[in-house]
């Protein structure tokens, strides 16, 4: 179990450090584009996609570094694909918002809310049409749960019995708008998922190995009973909405509900949980990280610029 | 050996010629299971095609994400709306994510989609079951959009944009479905960019396309009464158009009426005229006419002047060739595709 | 009681009767618009809106003949409206698909499936705003509850705790299609609007007098708690889904259940109550139904056509 | 009395003058009670205007629904989207129920409906937050639609578009925000169908709109140098487009530019090109350019030459003067709207 333990941790500590790195290296202007980062919910990604298998299928929203790395996207790509170069996973031309990696079965993020819910849910059908059991994971926010295909989406997938895991990433907040101004608190995410007769969930701590026992056994009922299942995660993000900065300056949010939720920091708990004080194991583990994310660099800063000629040939003409 | 049939059964065709072909194909919509199967497009090709053609809960923009995540497990998916303003509801998923998809994964994923899109007329079907609409669809890049006007080109583009790997807008009149042509009995498959010469001529260039051509078809009737000679070209593509095709008939006339089957502001037409300008210059006499740029009124009464129907096409080629108007035509109510028409759809 | 039922009997009744009018006279090929029947379902509509107040708002969709007669709308310009005349309620510009009457509170009816729930559930918001305490019926099917709009206005009326009763006309039909192959058997409308926050209930008889005394409870409660409420009845529709016919010769429908509600027609059902066989009064008041309907068809034979300077008046330009 | 300040601000003052002049108002939209305010456009005014000011869920097509019914209620309604992206949610209500409204109702009921469409670019925002789409708004019978490039008119343009009783689509260029303009000091009003005469010439008509009218200027700049003397025309309003005073202007100059701030195809330019040559016959040389007809990369590096920046129009206009070109023109990253910006959107 420790060992586990300490596998999830270093998972979640990795996507920590490359979040932390990319938002330090924003200000040299090389990453020009938007980017959502997920520090603050790392868990929830490394949790679920510890019990993903590589055949299963994800797809994502805007904040999706967690998930993808988590799922194994490559790294190196992932941070060229941020530089706006060739050598990125959609060769610079999706940036942060539309990250993939299909060898990976990272089939798609993308920046519209609630938009990949519905393409998730057709990737699941396509695999049950052909008998494949793989299941499909689709991760979005609660600001997601407002759009109409969300209601959509989870329609047909109880009506066709799709093997999937709807997760629900509830940070409370849809950009900087907080849930009360957007959902009456009489509102039940699972109840109302339950109506739509999908089987749900909630946790209300974002604790790694919570998470991961609870999508342990609900990806197991998935696959079992072939119905798809949702669960909904109460989480906090750390950083403003979009950027690398901190906007705790705005107000927007109550500092003693930030200063909770920072309490409750996974990868400081877990830290504790794992490591003595100045552990050199940990000082290890963060130093081969740190030269992982260096190569990544400068792999993408090796990165040439797209070639205009690839581009004229991506655009349909006939 | 030829056959004759209908534009509607000429769809039915295509449809079940892919279904059998194709392993990997979903046929989907509101009604396509319903046993008046789309105004008689599908039916019954659910029996035939178990798991392979399902009828769709009401929720376009849900189920028109689906179809692209079907499109991108290498599944050809053909959508189906009864009325364009229907699809309106999905139109986030076809012009941020079906049209772009492509695009965004750098060429990684096509994403082999066709969305027929039917348009409705008369009858009454008022404001909200009657618009065309198709030029906010060829506005946006990666989309290619198609516009049939017989059984014939019907089918062979159907066959075509199915087995496209990029995205195809398929409009369909709903006045169309019962016209019958002439077809090969074999299979054949048609040009999705290429424009059709109906008829050649000197005098004028007439460009239309879906049911318009109908009306155009008429009007040259009476044209030809005036022993005018106008060169009439059935576009058929709406993205790309090809332009070439219309480019070297009105080198030719020196004069075009580009009858839009939709509202002439920043319509198809209004794309054509420009195309023109910009590759010959100043030597064309240029017009379009279209539907009136207003909703369409439920009252037959009155529905009536809103489309370019042949007696305004009529009337507009007279004027370009500056002919006094001879011929009176009389016209009954055009709120029915045929006589046989009873509604309501 | 009876009194009441008698007075709620005659207003169905007078509904059933416009219709099957309506339907006989559509082969004269004068009323060429859509008409979508509510013949088998007029129960619901006479019902509710008996508990209305002129004050209260209406809308609703497609299906919308029994709900406008049932609020009171003027039948002589419906009849114009269905036959394209000026004198219709929308100057014969919208026909039976777009039926409104302002003076009666009927803001709007709609052909656009699940278009109009938004719709009403912003005629609502005004009335709160304004601090009116006038509660609004919002009308649709089983098909509209698959819209995503459903989803987006339901949320919003529990947000911002609007008076509104959401009806849903559960006929198991869309068109042509059966619920089940729209919707998981699991799904549950009414948990599914509770989990939204909202009080709902279900009623799997139409009767004429069981959805008179619930509704008449649920609106008391809407303009007590000032909350939204749902109501979702099972109902059926006896004729085509658009169009004067019957079609059931097109057997998309189970003979037996077809049967088992026309045995529970509720015309049938209070005309027994009520009436002894061959009841004079019965005639007496079929008679004078009659003849309000034929006057009717008269005002709108004698509507002149709509003048087309008034539709250019109406066209945006500026 | 004048005085400075933003494109962003001038419409803050609008809608504050609006949201305190009116009884029965309403702005509403994702972000307008967020602190950051709607790129300060709505900062603060939900504290100013208890009960007209509202934040959404995440829900763009029931809130527009809902809007619709609060202006059946005689509210007047202001929807504010972040891009125009994120309005085709909502497109159905916008053109079928919206834009109809009036006419369907026979006249009895106005939508006084503004929705704010913010336009997106540069900063790697890719295929789905850099779109413009003006022209199938434009293409709707029952929409006005106007797209300010500056200061003044945002704010005269603004008033008169929540005055109005019928639906305004208004287009604010998200690089238009920061860009500051003298106004009176006094409260104004602008026309939403007249064209602006920036600049008088004999030798050129250049037309755009929004953003693309700042590169217009730009190109100028360097005309000027070689002594060529272009007409500018800041469109303004797209829907209805004042073609009176664009004809005017070509008949002077006998040549005209149209820098679409879109897509041209089916454009907004397609529009005027058509317009011109309807009117004027064969007289005028007429050129359009836009954004190119494909999605928008991310990537800096490539996405610049996307847009008809200032000096694709220089050479476009010294191509159709056929001069040859002598400036050189450099050009630094285009993905800024200006040095102190420093991402992300
Ligand atoms: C359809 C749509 N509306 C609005 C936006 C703007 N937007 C970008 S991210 C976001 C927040 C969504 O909140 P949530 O789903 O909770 O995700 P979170 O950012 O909290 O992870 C919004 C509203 C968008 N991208 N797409
Ligand atoms: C958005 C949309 N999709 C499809 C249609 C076609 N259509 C017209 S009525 C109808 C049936 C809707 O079923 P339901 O809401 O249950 O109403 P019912 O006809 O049973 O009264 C459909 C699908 C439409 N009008 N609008
Ligand atoms: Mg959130
Ligand atoms: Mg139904």
């Amino acid at each position: 179990m420790k060992k586990n333990i300490l596998k999830l941790f270093k998972k979640m500590l990795r996507i920590r450090m490359i979040e932390e790195r990319i938002s330090s290296n924003y200000k040299l202007q090389m990453m020009r584009c938007p980017v959502h980062l997920s520090i603050g919910q790392e868990s929830i990604a490394v949790a679920i996609c510890e019990n993903l298998k590589d055949q299963d299928l994800l797809v994502t929203a805007h904040r999706s570094h967690a998930h993808y790395l988590g799922k194994g996207g490559n790294l190196k790509k992932m941070i060229a694909e941020l530089h706006g170069k060739e050598n990125g996973v959609a060769g610079g031309l999706g940036g942060s918002m539309h990250l993939l990696d299909l060898k990976k079965n990272i089939m798609a993020a993308v920046p519209i809310v609630g938009s990949t819910i519905a393409i998730g849910v057709g990737l699941a059908w396509a695999n049950k049409l052909q008998g494949k059991k793989d299941i499909t994971v689709i991760f979005f926010g609660d600001g997601a749960t407002e759009e109409g295909i969300f209601l959509e989406s989870l329609d047909f997938a109880s009506l066709h019995n799709l093997r999937i895991l709807f997760v629900c990433e509830d940070n409370k907040f849809s950009v900087n708008t907080p849930i009360n101004q957007r959902q009456n608190p009489k509102r039940n995410l699972c109840k109302l998922s339950e109506g739509i007769g999908i089987k749900s969930y909630k946790l209300k701590d974002h604790d790694l190995m919570k998470v991961f026992l609870k999508s342990k056994k609900i990806i197991n009922y998935i696959k079992n009973v072939s119905r798809p299942s949702l669960l909904d995660i109460d989480t906090y993000r750390y950083l403003e909405h979009c950027g690398p900065n901190s906007d705790d300056y705005l107000n927007y949010r109550n500092p003693k509900e930030v200063k909770k939720w920072k309490k409750n920091c996974q990868i400081e708990k877990y830290q504790n949980l794992l490591f003595k004080q100045k552990s050199t194991k940990l000082n290890d583990i963060k130093k081969s990280i740190n030269k992982e994310i260096d190569n990544a660099f400068k792999y993408a800063y090796a990165g040439k610029k797209p070639k205009k000629i690839i581009l004229e040939n991506l655009i349909i003409k006939k | 050996m030829k056959k004759i049939i209908s534009y509607g059964r000429s769809i039915y065709e295509a449809l079940d010629y892919c279904l059998n072909k194709e392993k990997k194909i979903i046929l989907m919509g509101l009604g396509v299971n319903d046993p008046k199967g789309v105004f008689n497009t599908t039916t019954n090709l659910f029996k035939k095609y178990k798991n392979k053609v399902f009828d769709m809960p009401v929720a376009e923009n849900g189920f028109t994400g689906i179809g692209l995540g079907l499109a991108i497990m290498k599944y050809k998916v053909v959508i189906t709306h009864q009325r364009v303003e229907f699809s309106l509801l999905s139109f986030e998923q076809i012009v941020n994510q079906i049209a772009k998809w492509f695009f965004m994964s750098s060429g990684k994923v096509n994403v082999p989609i066709v969305i027929r899109l039917i348009i409705g007329k008369g009858w009454g079907q008022g404001p909200q079951h009657s618009q065309s609409l198709e030029s906010i669809f060829a506005h946006i890049p990666g989309l290619k959009v198609v516009a049939p006007s017989n059984a014939f080109d019907a089918k062979g583009m159907m066959i075509s944009a199915i087995q496209d790997p990029n995205p195809v807008i398929f409009f369909e009149h709903r006045w169309l479905h019962e016209i019958k042509g002439v077809i090969p009995k074999k299979i054949f498959k048609s040009n999705l960019n290429k424009a059709n010469i109906i008829k050649k001529g000197n005098d004028i260039t007439i460009v239309s396309y879906s049911y318009s051509v109908i009306e155009m078809i008429k009007a040259n009737k009476f044209l030809e009464k005036l022993k005018i000679k106008a060169e009439l070209i059935d576009l058929r593509s709406l993205k790309p158009i090809d332009i070439k095709t219309i480019l070297k008939s009105v080198k030719k006339t020196k004069k075009i009426l580009v009858v839009d089957n939709g509202m002439t502001t920043c319509g198809i037409s209004a794309e054509i005229i420009s195309l023109i300008v910009e590759n010959l210059g100043k030597k064309i006499v240029c017009k379009r006419i279209g539907v009136k740029n207003s909703p369409i009124p439920s009252s037959r009464f009155v529905a009536e002047g809103f489309y370019p129907e042949h007696d305004i096409i009529f009337k507009e080629v007279l004027k370009i060739l500056k002919i006094k108007n001879k011929l009176k035509l009389k016209k009954l109510f055009t709120d029915v595709p045929d006589k046989q028409f009873r509604g309501p759809f």
